[in-house]
């Protein structure tokens, strides 16, 4: 890269200061980012104010689909979750980027990102559709000073056999955490986890898919989801439940980041940001106000989860509406966002949600500097996104993923696991036959072949 | 003249109106749920009754169905019961009165999307007072998980249905009560009539028509209840709260089945107008 | 005025129904009281286990977001469409009850179909309406949503005013006839003069069903007229529930409301009931 | 100021004939008072001669141009209504410069002519209350007041006085009486009060099913009813009415109850009978027409009648007494202390010189 | 049965002091009348005795027990409402057999004793319709058999029959006052309506400003009224009060008004005016103690009187005339003929032997 991909959207932008572009962002914590620091930067930098349009997630899909649907154009750039990027490319709703990223030279810069994302979050059909602009990835957490404490080891090796260390597989896991909760509760409870939709289907696809199983036949095209492995996945998640906080049932991402940062927890599992602030990273911001104290900075320990491949979970993608009315300028924006110099002064924000996703993210000196732990933290997200499995990404995704969402609400109210399994794959297959089996097996043959599809 | 055509001139902008924003979708409705429109591909070829047919084998559906019957037929006689007895409490002149009515009224007036909203924070088990209140009254921690657990989920979407609209059918039911002869209650008084024999014989049969204009108007709220749902359960657990409404707005708006979608609101109005007619068919016989 | 001795039984009574009338009001009051106390507390206040009856102290940075963010338009937004949608409402309701109520306009039947346009559920409604705006370029803007309210109120509206301007005796009309007015100057200086505390009732009713509508501006807004209860599901996000900006917004947003009732108060009991009795 | 002529007016309420081919004629300066039985269609006639209503035939003049055609503001009547319509938003001075502002009269003239008014009817002090701040019978003069400023050519009264009590009522008609001494405007008064019809009419009219039944003065109708209908509609108590039969001898006439007993007619009344022998007839004397015998001679055409008290109602001055006459119960109206006790045996006179004799049949007066 | 004794009650409605200090006294099986002008407090007195109100003040006794802390249903009245009160969703029979399905009467003695009473009304045709489906009148006698078959210690009427028209109003006050005859049981009844008062009570309570102002028998209060309040609430028209002067000569004494004209009182009346020369008073004489002269000699006590007629309102057998004494208006009730100008001289006859005389300044009687 000769120039920077970041001044060279600043410079081509600036010809439309004075416009106002809308871009879709995630409501909460995630909007911070484009309200406080990019959004007033960009308008500085070129004179293009931004209008973030927050949207709860689960809305998101429906209001960019509406929106092209009713060719509105209200929205100029999107965030676009992942595996859902081939239904919107396919309904025609988001814009095909090559031309513009080759116009304003931005493909050197879309190599840096890491592979487990550029891979498999960028194009759909050979196509740009959007950059790949948050490293999400799951990592386990956990207190040192418990898993440190020499008692406590002591008294685990003499009760199980093996050193109390990160966990390796879930029957360990399951292990460490009934014992600490048999220790320390109510002061402190082995693990909390989110449990509240939509969330916890990427832990079930994770550890499903890392037991061995399979979501679909390969050649019929039925779901497999209720096999053993699905029943094994779902009672062990039930089970696990018991050592937890009692309500975790109820919990989302910030009940269970305050339970963490309280100290209430001594392992969870979750995106890259729980590492920043339970580091105590930000806080003391104006605009982390919502997120608790941390009271263990200093006592966080990162490690890969169970099995060693964590699910990518979720992600982001820059994209930009086809019916914008001000498609280059969003355009600009969005190389202007995930560019190099940009994208590294962003995951570095102290209340950011976006997490490190490019190799030079990894190894910013300034990043791994910012906390005395930060290196380990990121050598364990980057570890963490090499081996990431992706989400399952169909057509029509939303509608399987909104099966399994249901489907998991249901475990938690204590119906039988099989009978939901049953009804999840029966689920599966309905929409399969309504997609059109034959269309679906094709895309995944495509997805399945990819090498963070499954494990292998 | 202009003043002779007067009756039709100034009922004209409130019918077009009406027939603009009320006959238009019907009609489109209609002809879109005999094709087969769908998210992605725009295919508009009429496939007859099939969406139709569809219904019937759509198990999701009839069971919004049944989740919106439950809910229906729960809060509305709750409301009912709770409002009555509100009323009763208020129908004798105290002083106050106003005051007392005015802060009552407020649970109904309030967005039912804050309601939904405000008795999520109440519920929730850690941070929500009703846990911390109820623990108190068993001297035991009670961890009621009320929009997980399906033994409270009802319990729960009811509590705050019945908290939002019971003053509502309090304020009603408080007006029809004043309306009461004063001079039949006296009577019965001197009568010497028990209680029961006057609501039976006197207060009943002359509420008798506010309470079923109240019934239609909250049973068709009801029937189409949505937000309160959306902002406490979202559906869930699974689907177990998914009402129809709901259901109809993920077929339409999240998965975008256009015809289907049609199609299950054409069902929805068929059964509206099958159960209004009805009611009102035994209203007027009342009368 | 001399008060005269109550007999103890009825001093009894009234004792006892203040009781109950006074711990009804508090369970009733209860919940709204515990969303104002959240809009006041800070987020460890929020996340405190066990729950904290009232904050340490009150402040007010969950509403000062909501200015800085602007996030307040959506109030400001939610009172253009509520407010102008009522007042056209109740001005081409009103007009069209009094037709049906004085000429018979239409007969039974077209009062009928007014009425049975209140029964259909918006779940059934919403999407074709959904598309015809997208046809006419109407989806988030003002108009829509004010054509929108406005025809869902219309029903109401006729349906109350029908049954205040029934009301209304013939004669004071007449008489006015008599005297020289034509009948516009009738509706004018008599009918409305003389339904006014119904129509006020049926103003705040129908601004609060505005007010109130989740499902239509859900659909129908994006960015531009984003109204009050859509805006408070922003906050429901994905990572968290933003109970502070929940709470608060959801006392700005139910400020207004308050406010029209407390105001109306007096014409909302007589309001609510004389139209609901009338049928 | 106008006459009024209605010819061949019909007016139907889907199936009800309410009004049935009627045709009256009020003359400029009159006052008519319209009488008849519930539902006989007075408010109609009303409603349609100020056009609230439109016939369904026939014409309707006033001063002489026919109106039909004209909207109720444009025939320059003033009506004032049994609740009497008063605008309760608007202050006593407001209602009374109503019609006024209607037709855009100067703001000075209203004063002058509200105050007029007001000073007329004794409200003067009143201009400023609301209608509810008001008795009934303010409000009343309010009702009137509105009316005789708009200086019209024809007032309407419907039943302008029901919704009084007795006292404020005999002073509310003392006072229209006069009103109508003072302006002498025509005025159509509907009532269905006696006192009211009887002591206000230059001319009543009797309505009966949508029909006149008799036009004429007050006591014209009183004495000389055409009907029973009327004779038994005028007069409290009502007129009793007995069954007998005539019997003549020579040229006199008496008339022989069924049960027995026999009343000799005054030779005024015989002429008309002299072929009427053994006709059968309803005799029709009113309860003031009965007096305690005073023992002297009995004056021409009164006669004799021996009864048994049986109720006795004293109201004060007059006592209502029920006694027997041909079988059948009448009331005599007496002087207080006449008759003291319950069957006492009482020597009444009887005037015969106004009696009635009515077919039974056609119900017409025969003489 | 029972007697009802008030003593020292008060009743305030907030400011309003409705009944104050009122001793009352009713008899066994008396039947009282309660009269007086609007407002001054019949119906809360009647209300108080039937326990719907509270006194403020006093003891309410019903046959010899003290009332005050009893319920309404346990005072074992009876009480009949002016809008009737029927319960509009029972039938005739329910509405009549309610009070005693409340007192747990067996269901043959129910309907014995409700077929009794309808019977007893004319209304055992009716009773399986709804209020609705029955006239004013019939509505009536619902309510009070409602009242009877109750056999109850006490019944409160409450102008049961104010809303009835006037022919109805006449046979339903009949009905009662047999009613009474048959069961004699205490009966309390309000009304506004003098004819009522006059002729159904035993006992006439005149209530003014929430205190009496007499009591007694219909006549005695009609010819011996204590106030002049009195004299003018009883009679219709009202009686006429002249302001004059006494004038005492001998034994004798007249009354010489201020327009000059003097009348010479009756010896009957003079005796208690023997002191009272010069004295101001009120002479009050009633309308109907008017009489056209007959140019015979004139009774005793009865003086001749010459005057113009003013306003002549004929009714039908009699007219109301205007005409002057002492300088003031006064009304006559003459014969129909007697009059018959506006303007026309008359020579009349005032029967004095009934004249009262009032103090202006008290309002007492003081002859
Ligand atoms: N708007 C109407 N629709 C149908 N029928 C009517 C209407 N107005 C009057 N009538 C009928 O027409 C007839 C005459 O009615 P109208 O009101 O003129 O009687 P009225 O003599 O004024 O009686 P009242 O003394 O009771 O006022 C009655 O039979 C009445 O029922
Ligand atoms: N509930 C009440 N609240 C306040 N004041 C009242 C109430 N009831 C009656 N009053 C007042 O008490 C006084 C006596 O009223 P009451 O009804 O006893 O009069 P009444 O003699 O029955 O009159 P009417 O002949 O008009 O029925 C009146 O001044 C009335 O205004
Ligand atoms: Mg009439
Ligand atoms: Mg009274």
């Amino acid at each position: 890269a000769d120039k920077d991909a970041a001044d060279t959207a600043v410079e081509a932008a600036k010809k439309y200061a004075g416009t106002t572009i809308s871009i879709v962002w995630e409501a909460g914590l995630q909007s911070l980012d484009p309200l406080n620091y990019s959004g007033p930067k960009w308008e500085k930098l070129t004179g293009i104010k931004v209008k973030v349009v927050e949207v709860p997630t689960d809305q998101m899909f429906t209001k960019i689909m509406q929106d092209f649907k009713s060719g509105a154009g209200a929205y100029d750039a999107l965030n676009v979750i992942p595996s859902w990027m081939p239904d919107l490319a396919r309904a025609g709703a988001l814009e095909p980027l090559d031309k513009l990223v080759d116009k304003f030279g931005y493909r050197d810069e879309l190599q840096d990102i890491a592979a487990a994302y550029r891979d498999n979050q960028m194009q759909y059909d050979g196509k740009i559709y959007g950059f790949p602009d948050d490293g999400d990835v799951m990592l386990l957490y956990y207190r040192k000073d418990i898993f440190e404490d020499p008692k406590m080891k002591e008294e685990f090796k003499a009760k199980l056999g093996y050193e109390l260390a990160p966990p390796k597989d879930w029957k360990q896991f399951d292990e460490i955490g009934q014992f600490i909760t048999d220790k320390m509760a109510p002061k402190v409870y082995g693990a909390g986890f989110f449990r509240t939709a939509p969330y916890p289907q990427y832990m079930f696809q994770e550890r499903f898919r890392m037991e061995g199983g399979k979501f679909f036949n390969a050649d019929t095209m039925k779901s497999t989801v209720n096999s053993d492995v699905g029943l094994k996945v779902f009672k062990q998640m039930v089970a696990e439940n018991k050592f937890m906080p009692p309500g975790v049932e109820q919990w989302n991402f910030v009940d269970n980041l305050a339970a963490f940062l309280q100290g209430t927890t001594a392992m969870t599992i979750s995106w890259p940001p729980y590492g920043r602030w339970a580091a105590g990273y930000g806080s003391g911001e104006e605009a982390l106000k919502w997120v608790p104290k941390s009271q263990v900075a200093g006592k966080v320990g990162y490690a890969l989860n169970p099995l060693g491949r964590p699910e990518l979970g979720v992600g982001f993608d820059l994209a930009v509406s086809a019916t914008s009315k001000n498609k280059e300028a969003a355009y600009l924006f969005i190389q202007w966002l995930n560019s190099k110099k940009t994208s590294l002064e962003r995951v570095q924000l102290p209340y950011t949600l976006r997490d490190p996703f490019r190799l030079s993210h990894y190894a910013s000196e300034k990043y791994r500097s910012l906390w005395p732990d930060a290196p380990a933290y990121l050598d364990t997200v980057k570890t963490s996104g090499e081996k990431g499995l992706l989400d399952l990404s169909l057509l029509q995704q939303d509608k399987y993923d909104e099966a399994m969402t249901k489907a998991i609400s249901s475990l938690w109210a204590g119906e039988d696991a099989k009978a939901i399994l049953d009804r999840l794959a029966q689920q599966f297959d309905v929409i399969t036959e309504k997609v059109g089996t034959g269309n679906q097996k094709a895309v995944y043959k495509v997805w399945a072949a990819k090498p963070g599809a499954y494990p292998q | 003249m202009l003043e002779d055509r007067l009756p039709y001139l100034i009922v004209a902008p409130a019918i077009f109106i009406l027939l603009l924003v009320g006959l238009f979708p019907l009609i489109y409705s209609l002809i879109v749920s005999f094709q087969r429109i769908t998210m992605t591909d725009n295919d508009t070829s009429f496939v007859g009754l099939l969406n139709y047919a569809e219904l019937f084998r759509d198990a999701r559906l009839w069971a919004s169905l049944g989740h919106t019957a439950i809910i229906t037929v729960i809060a509305l006689p709750l409301e009912l019961l709770i409002g009555f007895l509100m009323a009763q409490l208020f129908i004798d002149r105290l002083p106050g009165r106003q005051l007392f009515v005015a802060l009552l009224v407020l649970p109904t007036v309030i967005s039912p999307i804050v309601a939904g909203a405000t008795w999520r924070l109440m519920f929730d088990v850690r941070f929500g007072p009703i846990g911390q209140i109820l623990s108190f009254l068993a001297g035991e921690p009670v961890r009621i998980l009320w929009t997980v657990n399906p033994a409270y989920v009802y319990p729960a979407i009811i509590i705050c249905e019945v908290w939002q609209w019971s003053p509502f059918m309090f304020l009603l039911l408080l007006a029809a009560l004043s309306n009461v002869d004063q001079s039949q209650l006296e009577a019965a008084e001197i009568d010497g009539a028990s209680y029961l024999r006057v609501l039976r014989a006197i207060i009943l049969p002359s509420i008798a028509p506010v309470i079923a204009v109240a019934c239609l108007i909250r049973g068709l709220d009801l029937v189409r209840i949505f937000d309160i749902i959306w902002a406490l359960t979202e559906g869930g657990p699974g689907s177990m709260t998914e009402t129809i409404s709901l259901y109809t707005y993920v077929q339409g708006f999240s998965q975008f089945e256009i015809s289907y979608t049609a199609a299950i609101s054409f069902l929805v109005i068929a059964l509206l107008t099958v159960i209004t007619t009805l009611v009102l068919k035994r209203m007027e016989l009342a009368r | 005025m001399k008060v005269g001795r109550l007999p103890a039984r009825k001093a009894r009574i009234l004792a006892l129904r203040y009781l109950g009338a006074t711990v009804v009001t508090l369970l009733f009051l209860f919940p709204v009281y515990w969303l104002f106390m959240i809009s006041f507390k800070t987020p460890d206040e929020i996340y405190h286990v066990p729950p904290l009856w009232v904050p340490a102290q009150i402040q007010f940075s969950n509403y000062y977001v909501l200015f800085k963010d602007g996030d307040v338009v959506a109030i400001l937004n939610s009172l253009i469409v509520a407010g102008v949608s009522s007042g056209i409402a109740i001005v081409l309701g009103t007009l069209c009850a009094y037709s049906l109520a004085r000429f018979g306009t239409g007969g039974e039947n077209l009062a009928m179909w007014i009425i049975s346009q209140r029964m259909i559920p918006p779940i059934a409604v919403v999407f074709p309406i959904f598309l015809l705006y997208v046809h006419l370029g109407m989806v988030d803007g003002f108009f829509g949503l004010i054509l929108l309210y406005t025809a869902f109120n219309l029903p109401y509206v006729i349906w109350m005013m029908r049954g205040y301007i029934v009301d209304v005796p013939l004669e004071l009309e007449e008489s006015a006839l008599v005297d020289g007015l034509n009948r516009w100057e009738v509706i004018w200086k008599v009918v409305f003069p003389m339904v006014r505390s119904g129509l006020m009732a049926t103003s705040v009713f129908t601004f609060v069903f505005a007010w109130n509508d989740f499902l239509f501006a859900l659909v129908l807004t994006r960015t531009e007229v984003i109204t009050f209860p859509v805006q408070l599901t922003h906050y429901f996000g994905g990572q968290s529930n933003f109970w502070g900006k929940i709470a608060a917004m959801s006392v700005l947003g139910t400020l207004p409301i308050f406010v029209a009732v407390s105001v109306m108060q007096r014409y909302l009991v007589r309001g609510i009931s004389l139209g609901a009795v009338k049928g | 100021m106008a006459d009024v002529k209605l010819s061949g007016v019909h007016k139907y309420y889907g199936n009800v004939h309410a009004v049935r081919g009627l045709d009256l004629t009020i003359g400029d300066g009159e006052f008519a008072v319209l009488v008849g039985p519930s539902g006989c269609g007075k408010s109609t006639l009303l409603r349609t001669i100020a056009g609230l209503e439109d016939p369904d035939d026939g014409t309707i003049t006033i001063g002489g141009a026919v109106v039909n055609d004209l909207r109720p503001r444009e025939r320059n009547i003033a009506m004032v209504f049994q609740n009497y319509a008063l605008y309760p938003y608007l202050t006593v001075h407001e209602n009374i410069a109503f019609g006024l502002r209607a037709r855009k009269t100067p703001e000075i003239e209203i004063r002058k002519r509200v105050s007029e008014a007001a000073e007329m009817l004794g409200i003067g002090n009143l201009l400023q209350r609301y209608p509810r701040q008001l008795s009934g019978g303010q409000r009343q003069r309010v009702a009137i007041g509105r009316a005789i400023v708009r200086k019209a050519d024809l007032f309407l009264f419907d039943e302008p006085l029901s919704n009084l009590d007795a006292q404020l009522r005999d002073e509310m008609r003392t006072e229209i009486k006069r009103l109508h001494h003072e302006i002498t405007t025509t005025m159509i008064y509907v009532t269905h009060d006696q006192v009211e019809a009887m002591t206000l009419a230059d001319s009543i009219v009797l309505l009966r099913d949508g029909k006149i039944e008799q036009q004429g003065a007050p006591l014209e109708l009183f004495e000389q009813p055409r009907t029973g209908f009327v004779a038994g509609f005028l007069g409290s108590p009502s007129i009793n009415l007995i069954p007998a039969t005539i019997k003549t001898n020579g040229g006199g006439a008496a008339v022989v109850f069924e049960s027995g007993g026999t009343l000799t007619l005054p030779s005024a009344k015989t002429t008309s009978l002299t072929s009427a022998e053994g006709r059968q007839v309803l005799v029709g004397i009113r309860p003031q027409h009965f007096s305690r015998a005073g023992g002297g001679p009995l004056r021409d055409g009164v006669v004799a009648y021996s009864a048994v008290a049986d109720l006795i109602q004293p109201t004060g001055t007059r006592t209502f007494t029920t006694i027997k006459i041909g079988g059948v119960d009448a009331v005599a109206e007496l002087q207080a202390h006449d008759v003291s006790r319950h069957g006492e045996r009482i020597d009444l006179a009887i005037d015969l010189n106004r009696v009635v004799l009515i077919d039974p049949a056609s119900g017409l007066v025969i003489a």
